[in-house]
């Protein structure tokens, strides 16, 4: 056998030969005389991580992931599945765009910034707002970070932050912990029929209230057909109206604009990202009136030194690096990349093609929820509305045994009350319509 | 190198038509409406506007800069990592096998008792690891205000225990540049939360007291919260853990390699100690009877992000590690301080503070800055600048293990061809790059922020 | 830029040992040795100093680079593709259907009876038409000496018609840039084993004449042979079969957007008429019951590839073909024919012959090599230089349907600023390039193949 | 529905008034006035083929692919399969490198031109040889082009290839269509034990023979043991040797050069492809003295004007461009695309990692063989030899029905005679050894 030349990380160049010349020139005999660190905290146990071959850790990594199921999924709520063009992985993955950088030095980084910014721009477009940031982790923590915005800018004395009665619980949860450093509380509007009940909401309407959030489509995947009265609601007491939406139904969708928004947050990596495990991409979008309590980072047009346009980060002044505690948020590292990538699925869309997947959400959701209302006790759509993607379904059986059965089945569906199911579909199981439909008939 | 917006190449706008009622949908949509051959041209050409890791050496101080192995990408876009997080348990096995092995390993590299994977990013680590900390004390009836930074940290440090409602009380450091342990024994009280520390610091040096510094905190009731961003310094050679943090995040965009993606997607995993492991985030991976599921610690603090997290960023962590095991973890380690010692040594620059670790801050004659731009038009990528302010001019260069000798004497060339220019020349720079020197000033004076705001600009 | 050769940045030999007997080992082995990270920026550093498709308009006649539909990869990529030819044929059903199906679209498309898949680029497949024909004579114990080929085909044509050891009797064109019908007359005779024809031809001239053609050929007992490399300009419109060739070969590397990689893999499938079919090569795909499996053909000319020629290319091909459907087909043809009579309307050039096609022959002025070098110069690439003959200094310019105005606006600009120029400024072409006009000669004259014989030279 | 722009081709990026407007420059009414075809010729009928969106292409294609059965394949016979770094993909995937060109412009491609260098440098380095084109098609092409270099450089009166007896069938096939326009004629020599029998071999030498071929390994996995011998059998007939052998065994087994070998030819894509169908990359390199008869091209270095080293395609005076019926071969395009993925991935093992996959090929089939050999029923390996990957094996039920009762259980091995079948094996099947094993011991 040759033997391997004594290389230590696999990813670390150095040859023996090259290490030696270097301990020389720093003037130590050994790697281990550079760390400065006390006898008494040295670790000198072993992690036990054996080290592998390229090859055995995709097996071993393979291995592992193959104990996922091959289940057809019906699920949404939030994190939605829709084809992903083979442009976007060509594009996104090259290693200009998928390696270690950030743009701090914009003269070397146009192309990111500018891909930024045409994000940027694509958001305002959709949305009807002056400004959209870069990105945001998630919807999530977007509306947790349109909360703390609603604190710094209040003209109210208020601290009341009024969210649908209706919202997914982890949403409510995150929004909660990211306003626990704050005198922000949250409190829950009633809703009639997956709709706000804009009486009971009137009736809430205070002076204390902050800001009033509402979604659009709503976790059961509602239409909210009130949008401008709620709009109307927060502007009558001073209060900030954030919507919260996702960036397919937005291309259908009443414009946030025109119903009043202040500020949009809301899920962006519908385009692009597909299902990951519930990895997204907050989109974050306002008036101007608050652009320098924006959270996160933005690109920004300018000119280099020749005269032309070039793109830099701006406004850092709103940044940790700069500001401190008196930053607008914490957010640094963000999910520029997938911006990247909703950005090219949303181009290769362009506006046609995105307006139709925003139709098929509609009249996948519709033809579907009809199919599964024709079964033998079972409900369909629950709601009186119009859906986008999902809805939900009233089952005469228990629904957890319903999902039960329907997982034996390979079917996947979310349980959302005693006797309620919801569905969610999009193109990408389409072809398995009918098979859940004959599947559900079986155990309904 | 100048590449038209796509707006500028071809838009269009779209009647909006569909079965909904009219006043539910908007009238029209304006976007791009470009065919595939021209993206793929548009985007190529921007991918070629960027100067990354796979270019060159990028030894931005703080940043670690790792390369990241290709083999990463394969596994996290494999076809049976793309699930649904509400799939029942029994059909996501596999992902929550990963998540607890990952949880796993982390604990033993930190020496940690319990690690989540939720948070997003490092800051997001940094909230979720504080929140803990506070739901920690508030649940022992221990109402604290202060969290103690030192001066040299992380700006998010700051902006973190602010988020989560804490005074910030700064702490000076001493003239070796660590912490000054008198003024820390000044500042802790019963009104501190936790203290929060790099070690090595933002200096590459390694703090000695730190037992001592941690006796002090916990003595005075509060946690000891470790900032992950120079873990790479202490792979297999010293664990937080050890030394007496109670919280800590990992930067895995950092130290195990995932790509930042000009700044994003990361991932901040939190470990905790045994004591702090029910305040968790909700959920948990755990082991079961020949399998794992999710559970909800016992007192959690609730979720930090809408899902587990950046779950492709986590994938691509943990094989890094899975490749790298003890001795590939200790050996990068090892270059990268061996790495960082070595381009020292070959710079003619004054660097203050010794001895470092995988990083060291140079202090530069003219203004930092400049030198930065200067250095760009040597083809390879600048050190962060102007930071810690503890050095003049500060040129904080982290090279990190990926380099071989030969890039880091290409990147000393750089340092000291600069250092012998001409002050008009260094103001002068970049020259040789796609955009000369960008107008900052302007761009904040009169932000324009969209292509829409650049036609209106122009109108 | 310029970029050191891999044994440059680092290179090792080691002893070779194993289990082996050493007389039947070698001693030792020295290759370059470099870890990730250094060769992932040589590659990426060799890929910048490259001009494709997708850094703009690309030309070159003759040639048809076409945008490659990025799905297609992720097909041929596709885990179920990476198979064995000798599974059983049970376990290999996915495979077989789509040979079957590629066969059976490009048969329609051309208007042919059968077709194989098994030579590995063009000039494979006009080989292996040209066996066919052979074999075809042969079977009918008809020897024939002679292939005709036009005088401005492509090279390959004669080479090919040589290797199968015909005589190659060359064909003048008439005034109008076609096959001169009076010369064809005199040429053919029961010597004719075939007529080789390019149509439209290689000045993208239709041949009106082609059943006038065919019939000649055929009287004198020959066979008609059509050469697929400008099948992009009659897509939908007209077929080989229908024109009365008898055997053809696909560029699917041209017609059907696989991607040239550089100069290659192609694949070059044949199709035949009926009466040919027994001849194709071993194996060939047919429907059975329920299945798909492969056979000999009765009287095949056995095999032109060890195995059935470069499948990941014949799967995006069908991949292309699927996506398009004939109206997108049609549509191709129609675009990549305005396209070139939309160039040749907005250039200064003389283009003597017409109407033309989807590609046009323009006549430049000084040396159409220098003009070319000089295109570079303006970022766009080339067109195709010093061929036909038939057009003095030739440009023969082939746009294809990727591109759309603007590209070919920038074209025209190209061609137009050059033809402006003084010849001193043409001949120093290109200055703006990677590399500058680099010495072909001494290349030749004293070649260096390999670092060896670099090394060898400078010692 | 918004109505999608009636694009035709998703690949013309023409709008409508962009078409519009060209057809007015080029002054036609329609796109049809531009085709001058005669009607008799003109096709007015359909190909009756869909079209489809890029997602239903895939489905269909994927479906498509989806029957091929997931069966573990013992196979090879020229056809290998080995693990292919991530390295690979990621950088040859790049569309600098994927995508519509060649070389004709050396001065903008010197980037795969130096990538080209740089594998025909490696294989000058494995063969021992002064010159290596930049690719054949594959090793049966590459063979039949030796063949014809041998006939155009003979210095003897002969006409005869010899080639042995165990020799691939296919690539006997594909060697007889390339001789077929020339005097040549293929003969075969015996073998003893899956080696040249080198005392049949010399007694069949005579002046008539131009060249003489032998593999190492050999059709059967076996080392060839007799290379010298062969080497100057055919040297003192003043015929050529030909070697024919495949890039990774190239790394351990003797160099080509060492044993006289005036032409190498073989199989390289075994390093960067792995199992394709039978989609390959040839290898060639040979003798300085025959440059100029060398088929296919040869990028060489050079200097541009300014003095810089720089690479371009040289000697084409042999290609078709130049020579027409005197050209070397009518080789054109080519495998470039394999050979750069053939050159990272030999550059990503490095020297020690070339040669200890090599010497895994030779324990891994040594191994199973041994294994193989205790179960009760089956004789391995046939041949007393070292092995390289694969061997032959010896059932005594009929090769046919064991083969098939193996497809049953999953395995797919090659039957090589009626009590023989032939079993391959590299690091990519070596966890399903086991399982082999015991399958065999099944049906054996």
């Amino acid at each position: 056998m040759s033997s391997n030349d004594s290389r230590g990380s696999p990813y670390a160049p150095h040859t023996t030969a090259e290490t030696a010349a270097m301990l020389d020139a720093v003037g130590v005999d050994s790697e281990e005389d550079l760390f400065d660190i006390p006898d008494a905290v040295r670790f000198d146990g072993a992690f036990g991580i054996p080290e592998r071959s390229e090859r055995e850790t995709r097996r071993h990594l393979e291995a592992m992931l193959s104990r996922n199921e091959s289940v057809v999924e019906f699920l949404g709520r939030g994190h939605y599945d829709h084809y992903v063009p083979s442009l976007v992985d060509a594009l996104s993955l090259r290693s200009e765009f998928l390696t270690s950088y950030t743009q701090y030095q914009p003269e070397v980084a146009q192309g990111f910034l500018q891909a930024l910014f045409e994000y940027q721009s694509m958001l305002v477009e959709l949305t009807g707002l002056d400004v959209a940031n870069c990105s945001m982790y998630d919807a999530a923590t977007a509306l947790g970070e349109a909360a703390t915005l609603a604190a710094r800018v209040r003209s109210v004395s208020g601290s009341v932050v009024l969210v649908p009665e209706l919202l997914h619980e982890r949403r409510r949860s995150t929004l909660e912990n990211y306003v626990a450093g704050t005198d922000l509380t949250v409190e829950s509007y009633p809703m009639a029929d997956a709709n706000a009940d804009i009486d009971a909401l009137s009736d809430r309407m205070a002076d204390d209230v902050v800001m009033v959030y509402a979604e659009n489509p709503t976790v059961r995947g509602t239409v909210e057909e009130r949008l401008a009265d709620i709009g109307a609601l927060a502007d009558d007491h001073d209060a900030l109206f954030c919507l919260g939406t996702d960036v397919v139904p937005l291309a259908l969708l009443q414009e946030p604009a025109s119903v009043g928004a202040d500020v949009v947050v809301g899920e962006a990596a519908s385009l692009g990202m597909g299902y990951a495990d519930g990895m997204g991409m907050g989109l974050f979008a306002c008036d101007e009136s608050f652009l320098r309590q924006v959270p996160g980072r933005l690109v920004g047009a300018s000119e280099d030194s020749a005269g032309k346009r070039a793109y830099t980060l701006t406004l850092q002044t709103r940044e940790q690096h700069i500001r401190r505690e008196r930053a607008t948020s914490n957010i640094c590292t963000n999910q520029a990349w997938v911006a990247l990538r909703t950005a090219i699925h949303a181009a290769s869309l362009g506006p046609d093609g995105l307006v139709d997947l925003a139709n098929d959400c509609v009249t996948g959701a519709r033809d579907l929820a009809d199919r599964v209302d024709s079964i033998q006790g079972i409900r369909a759509p629950v709601h009186d509305r119009h859906h986008v993607r999902e809805f939900v379904a009233h089952t005469d059986q228990p629904a957890q045994a319903v999902a039960s059965d329907l997982a034996g089945e390979g079917f996947a569906v979310h349980v959302v009350g005693e006797h309620e199911i919801q569905l969610c579909t999009t193109e990408r199981n389409e072809t398995r319509r009918d098979a859940l439909v004959e599947a559900l008939e079986g155990v309904a | 190198l100048y590449e038209p917006l796509l707006s500028e190449k071809n838009s269009r706008e779209v009647e909006v038509e569909s079965d909904l009622p009219d006043d539910l949908t908007r009238d029209s949509l304006e976007l791009p409406d470009l065919s595939e051959p021209e993206l793929a041209r548009h985007y190529t050409r921007l991918s070629q506007m960027n100067y990354g890791v796979e270019s060159g050496p990028f030894p931005l101080g703080s940043c670690t800069m790792k390369y990241n192995p290709k083999f990463t990408d394969d596994v996290a876009a494999h076809p049976k990592a793309a699930t649904h997080p509400d799939r029942p348990t029994a059909a996501r096995q596999g992902t929550l096998e990963l998540r607890y092995q990952l949880q796993d390993v982390l604990g033993r590299i930190g020496g940690m008792d319990a690690v989540t994977l939720q948070p997003p990013a490092g800051a997001a680590g940094e909230f979720t690891g504080i929140l803990v900390a506070k739901a920690y004390h508030e649940s022992r009836g221990d109402e604290r205000s202060e969290v103690i930074v030192p001066d040299s940290a992380h700006g998010t440090n700051f902006a973190t225990a602010a988020m989560a409602g804490y005074d910030v009380v700064e702490l000076p450091a001493d003239e070796d540049g660590r912490v000054d342990v008198e003024a820390l024994e000044a500042a802790v009280s019963e009104e501190t939360a936790a203290l929060m520390l790099t070690n090595p610091n933002t200096l590459g040096l390694f703090e000695r007291d730190i037992e001592h510094i941690a006796d002090l905190v916990h003595d005075a009731g509060g946690l000891l919260y470790y900032d992950g961003a120079n873990l790479n310094a202490l792979l297999g050679r010293a664990r937080p853990g050890d030394m007496g943090f109670d919280v800590m995040h990992y930067n895995v965009h950092k130290t195990f390699a995932t790509p930042h993606g000009g700044g994003g997607p990361g991932a901040g995993p939190v470990g905790v100690t045994e004591d702090l492991a029910e305040f968790l985030p909700d959920p948990h991976v755990r082991k079961t009877n020949g399998g794992f599921e999710e559970y909800t610690p016992e007192r959690s603090i609730g979720t930090v992000h809408g899902f587990g997290g950046n779950w492709q960023v986590l994938v691509r962590a943990y094989a890094y590690i899975a490749r790298l095991g003890d001795a590939g973890l200790a050996d990068a380690s090892a270059k990268a301080v061996l790495n960082a010692n070595y381009l020292a040594s070959q710079i003619d620059y004054d660097i203050p503070f010794g001895p470092f670790h995988h990083e060291f801050v140079a202090s530069a004659d003219e203004d930092a800055a400049d030198v930065a731009k200067r250095m760009l038009d040597y083809g390879v990528h600048p050190p962060t600048t102007k930071w810690p302010e503890a050095v003049p001019e500060a040129l904080m260069t982290e090279p990190t293990e990926v380099e071989n000798r030969r890039s880091l004497d290409q990147l000393a060339t750089a340092f000291d061809a600069v250092a012998g220019e001409d002050v008009d020349t260094i103001e002068r720079a970049p020259e040789n790059t796609a955009a000369r020197r960008i107008d900052q000033v302007s761009a904040a004076r009169s932000p324009r922020l969209s292509w829409q705001a650049l036609d209106a600009d122009s109108e």
